[in-house]
């Protein structure tokens, strides 16, 4: 069935309010409003204020009132409505919902489920632009989840809150209008990466907002005749190296995609675990295509030209290949 | 504002103001559609009293700091609605060269420091401001916009305090629009009297109808006054309300259409002519004048922004760092 | 704190564990110095009469959240002194298997939620214990105790918000000992009636003698019972004062030895046993069995903990995550 | 002249603060107290409590204040404890220090400068023993400096004032009391790395608490006829990678050292750029040895084996060597 990003995202949310009472939604106009990105559109009439609560403007908080209802037998789901605002409340998710097993020696498990908007594309400049899922996969404790299709816009959700521990979810604002078929059975793990397109003479590894950039690119390297098989990380912590190392020692060439700034990126990790582990399987240097190190610009040819683009991938493989 | 000394009257100046930022918002809304300004556009129409009011009772010299609901800010600040609208262009000669946008204003000569995209983000900044002002001897004041829904954050609490505690000029400036997007005020904070909540901190307070330029006038000039005097912050509450949706993005689904309806029978762009032409202090062919003036300023700000050139994308990083000086 | 029935007067149960908490704290500093105990160790000596008075006011079934000066509390809520000094020994045997230390004290089973070494941390969290409770209709409350320095954090202020807006059983427990590490009250905070701070969210509050460990404990009662039936939020300042430095790093010398020795007459380990004998309820020799058993417990959770084992270090990485449930 | 890294940085802020009215330190307990790690002692009843300003427990709002008093024509240098309380402040620090030039188009430069200890290994736990330079070496607008030896206390804070933008520096938290010889010409620049110690057999790059590990490491190869060149980033961001590559292209192999956890760590970066730049310079796989992931426990056989140590250092050195 054809469905969007969004709608997936409303289906797996609806299914989680209606089988668990425990699971209730909060976050800043997640209610009256129906969600910044419309994703909850309906559910404050359907569940009541007191599942689609409406929060006060005050991240830090209503992030750490989330991490304490886990903690007393909940299971929240907290939308903070973008990574940009989820700096005010890094403190809590970093300091008590990532430590808190760990600290108490392994008596409280916080079962939290945090979802973010991320990334840039749509000329909201540099306070709104932000893609820091690397942050966060910094974390340990805390697991990161970055859907990037259809099928996982609805699996993810459900294991997310089956997972005792806490669960960030980045959703990337430029896929909610993404159209896709969702997949008969979309029920998906979180541990694995998935290999969204087979390929023999590069890798591609990329996650959320990039891939439909590098599926994209990679069709018109398979009209040049060009094989590249294209990975979609889906977990961003623990990362699943086996899935990338395999198609490495397979294809020989890397190169990693991700809208993060490029000095201390996710991209920079992939590469650095391949070198380590890979070193020997690689053919040519690995390489990283990510965004220009600027503020987000608003205007949108520089936003363009600061973000990765597919026709940038392509000719990354080309080059790559040539060499 | 300081503006040049002229013949008009300040009560003229504040409608030709309002004027202004209404025309302005406007042709904003209809450029949206057209494709012309992305990315995020919030407007001001229907609480251009606010910004009208308070600015003219500051001087050239005192610092503002606003949110991204800013555009008539802005302006009346003084920085040229050419500017303005080749920014929200994403031109070369907008204020910011393009980077900002919408959200982000800024004009150095203007002291005029943004454009803030982060709800309350703008609050430690405008005390560091006074800050400086304070341990540097100068009688500036700053004033800081900030909606209702800010004064949940808790850098609003923290910027509180420090004012308080460091007395700082600063003149807390709280637009309340009874909405922080979608959520009533009522629905965001246990104490809706925000008078009382600042008054906490303490600081003096005092509460105006947003929707009456010459009652926030008058307040900003005691409050401005009072301010500079003591070097003590102040919390003015304008009660106010934006007849238009919190965004482009916004179907505004979450207010009753009695009361929006209810609000705009009140809107400052009507009920002020009227009492100016009641009182004699206007004649229809005098607004006209100024509803000209308005237009032909809007008509010009949008061909020079048309015909502006895009900054070239060799320049994309540039102002991520300040150059080094000379060797 | 509800007790298996026992034949002791309620008077001399407060005054038991105010004893234990004292005797516990002087031999940790003394095992700093041994190096027995390592990291930041925040003694609560002095400020005894305030985690006393609140926990035996609260029931078994309660939640409490509280700072890293936290042992008394640990102690009191009925998690082992034994647990707790293997922790700080960070032996395999402490309450948090060596993980936590001085600074991070949990125990489930008393429905302890730790020990937090981030100033205003526990404060959400006790917030949201309220809300997942007020959700499943039980009638528990969550009592957060913090100090003076926290209430400047932002956090503070949105926690309130919160919790008077969505009406949280939550009892704030602000052991206002009238310094924030090195920095007095009055130097932080422009507004030092904290009552007036909290009362403006709004929240029923109410002042009391921190070094009075039954008014106390008779403020407590009254507002754990305001909090149960209205199911909302209250402000519980304790007026009260931490006789040694702020940490064992803290030289405390911003703090007047007049003012100290001041505070010291009000110990309420000299007071209250006073005023108990003066009113015929204890006797020297009973004074001298609770010091005893107090001095006995100790000694016991010392050598429990000197020969408990270290957790091995194949475990470094046991409880990041939740082992996955079975196959 | 022997003094000790504390006293260095003393000494650096006196001179700012005796040079230029414009300068002022504020921060929590910076004044009264003399400063959480007593580097501030004395200042307060010779500077005032003007310019020696306590503030409130407020991270985010006096951060926010600092970068409003660079923009007001002052010179802060504001005191964040430690990184781990610093995560309060980062909303200010990411979205209006970092941002603010580019997106006013160059019209504001903010002149600040944020200090604060970072690290563990003082049995602190898991709150309090953060190593996050990484996240802020990924941030563009700003620049951050990890001084790891005495003389690097006392030469980077004016260079770091004179800078027109915002500089954040970290001093680790086990280094206070490192003692070491003052150089007489302590002047230094904040553009570059340093050879620490020359050496031809294997690069060991490093920075801030792990520079004394890495040079008793490279103490005890020497011993053992193994010459490790050991290179102390200084600046974390902009990178010098001249530095690096020119002792990779003399050695061929390369080891990094950070106290960060492993996963998305500024050493990983430091992999990806030598794996992209110097992939044919390299003799065998780049290695990095880093904290292990888990949130610092308490206990002091527990938080030694999550810190990277000497001796782990000296035997990765030998297996590279060995391989
Ligand atoms: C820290 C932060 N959280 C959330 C948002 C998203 N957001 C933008 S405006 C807004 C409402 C703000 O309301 P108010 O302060 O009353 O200002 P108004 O828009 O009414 O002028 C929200 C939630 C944001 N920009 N920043
Ligand atoms: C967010 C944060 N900032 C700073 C610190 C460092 N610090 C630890 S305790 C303390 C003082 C707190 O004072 P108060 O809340 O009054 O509690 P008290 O120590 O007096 O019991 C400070 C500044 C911290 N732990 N967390
Ligand atoms: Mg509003
Ligand atoms: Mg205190």
């Amino acid at each position: 069935m054809r469905t969007s990003y969004r709608e997936a995202l409303r289906q797996a949310l609806h299914e989680a309010l209606s089988d668990d009472p425990r699971v209730f939604l909060m976050g800043e106009d997640v209610g009256r409003y129906g969600g910044a990105y419309a994703v909850s559109k309906g559910f404050y009439d359907e569940f009541g204020p007191e599942r689609i609560r409406d929060t006060p403007l005050s991240e830090l908080g209503f992030v750490g009132a989330g991490i304490g209802a886990a903690l007393g037998g909940m299971r929240p789901i907290v939308e903070v409505m973008t990574v940009n605002f989820s700096l005010l409340a890094l403190d809590q998710i970093v300091n008590a919902a990532a430590v808190l097993r760990h600290m108490s020696g392994g008596q409280f498990s916080v079962p939290l489920v945090i979802r973010m908007a991320t990334g840039a594309g749509r000329q909201l400049a540099a306070q709104h632009s932000h893609s820091l899922e690397n942050w966060y996969a910094h974390i340990p404790g805390i697991r990161v989840l970055a859907p990037a299709t259809v099928g996982d816009a609805r699996g993810m959700l459900a294991p997310a809150l089956a997972d005792p521990d806490p669960v960030v979810i980045f959703e990337h604002a430029q896929l909610y209008n993404l159209e896709g078929e969702l997949p008969a059975d979309w029920r998906c793990g979180i541990r694995r990466a998935a290999v969204r397109r087979p390929g023999s003479q590069v890798t591609v590894v990329t996650y959320g907002g990039c891939l439909p950039k590098a599926m994209a690119a990679a069709e018109r390297l398979a009209a040049e005749g060009i094989e590249a098989e294209v990975i979609d990380l889906r977990v961003l912590r623990p990362l699943d190296m086996e899935t990338v190392m395999d198609s490495v020692r397979k294809t020989h060439r890397v190169l990693v995609v991700d809208e993060g700034w490029k000095s201390g990126s996710l991209a920079g990790e992939i590469l650095a675990r391949i070198a380590e582990d890979g070193f020997y399987d690689l053919d040519a240097p690995p390489r990283r295509l990510c965004s220009v190190e600027v503020p987000t610009p608003y205007a949108r040819h520089l936003e363009e030209a600061a973000l990765p683009q597919a026709e940038q991938i392509a000719a990354a493989v080309r080059e790559m290949l040539n060499a | 504002m300081a503006r040049s000394a002229d013949a008009k009257s300040l009560p003229r100046r504040l409608l030709a103001d309002m004027l202004r930022i209404r025309r302005l918002e406007e042709k904003c809304a209809e450029l949206y559609g057209a494709g012309k300004i992305r990315g995020f556009l919030h407007l001001y129409i229907g609480e251009e009293a606010c910004a009208v009011g308070v600015l003219h009772a500051l001087t050239m010299d005192d610092n503002i700091a606003a949110t991204y609901r800013e555009h008539g800010h802005a302006l009346v600040r003084g920085v040229p609605m050419e500017a303005i609208m080749a920014e929200m262009f994403g031109k070369a000669t907008g204020c910011c060269g393009g980077r900002g946008g919408s959200m982000h204003l800024f004009d150095a000569a203007a002291r005029f420091y943004g454009g803030n995209a982060i709800v309350g983000g703008s609050l430690p900044l405008a005390a560091g401001l006074a800050l400086a002002d304070k341990m540097q001897g100068r009688k500036r004041i700053t004033a800081c916009f900030f909606g209702d829904g800010a004064v949940a954050e808790g850098v609003f609490h923290e910027t509180m305090n420090l004012a308080a505690l460091w007395r700082l000029p600063v003149l807390f400036c709280c637009e309340n629009n009874f909405y922080g997007m979608g959520t009533a005020l009522h629905r965001a904070h246990a104490q809706t009297d925000l008078c009382a909540k600042a008054a906490a901190y303490p600081m003096a307070t005092a509460r105006v109808d947003g929707m009456d330029v010459l009652a926030v006038h008058t307040a900003a000039v005691q409050a401005a006054a009072r301010v500079r005097e003591d070097s003590r912050p102040f919390f003015l509450e304008m009660q106010t309300y934006r007849f238009r949706a919190h965004s482009m993005f916004d179907p505004d689904l979450y207010r009753d259409k009695a009361e929006i309806a209810a609000w705009k029978q009140r809107d400052p762009l009507d009920t002020f002519p009227a009492r100016l032409k009641a009182e004699g202090k206007l004649t229809d062919e005098e607004l006209l004048v100024l509803e000209r003036a308005a237009e032909a300023e809007v008509a010009a700000a949008v061909e020079a922004a048309e015909a502006a050139p895009l900054a070239p994308v060799a320049d994309l990083l540039k102002d991520v760092y300040t150059p080094e000086a000379g060797p």
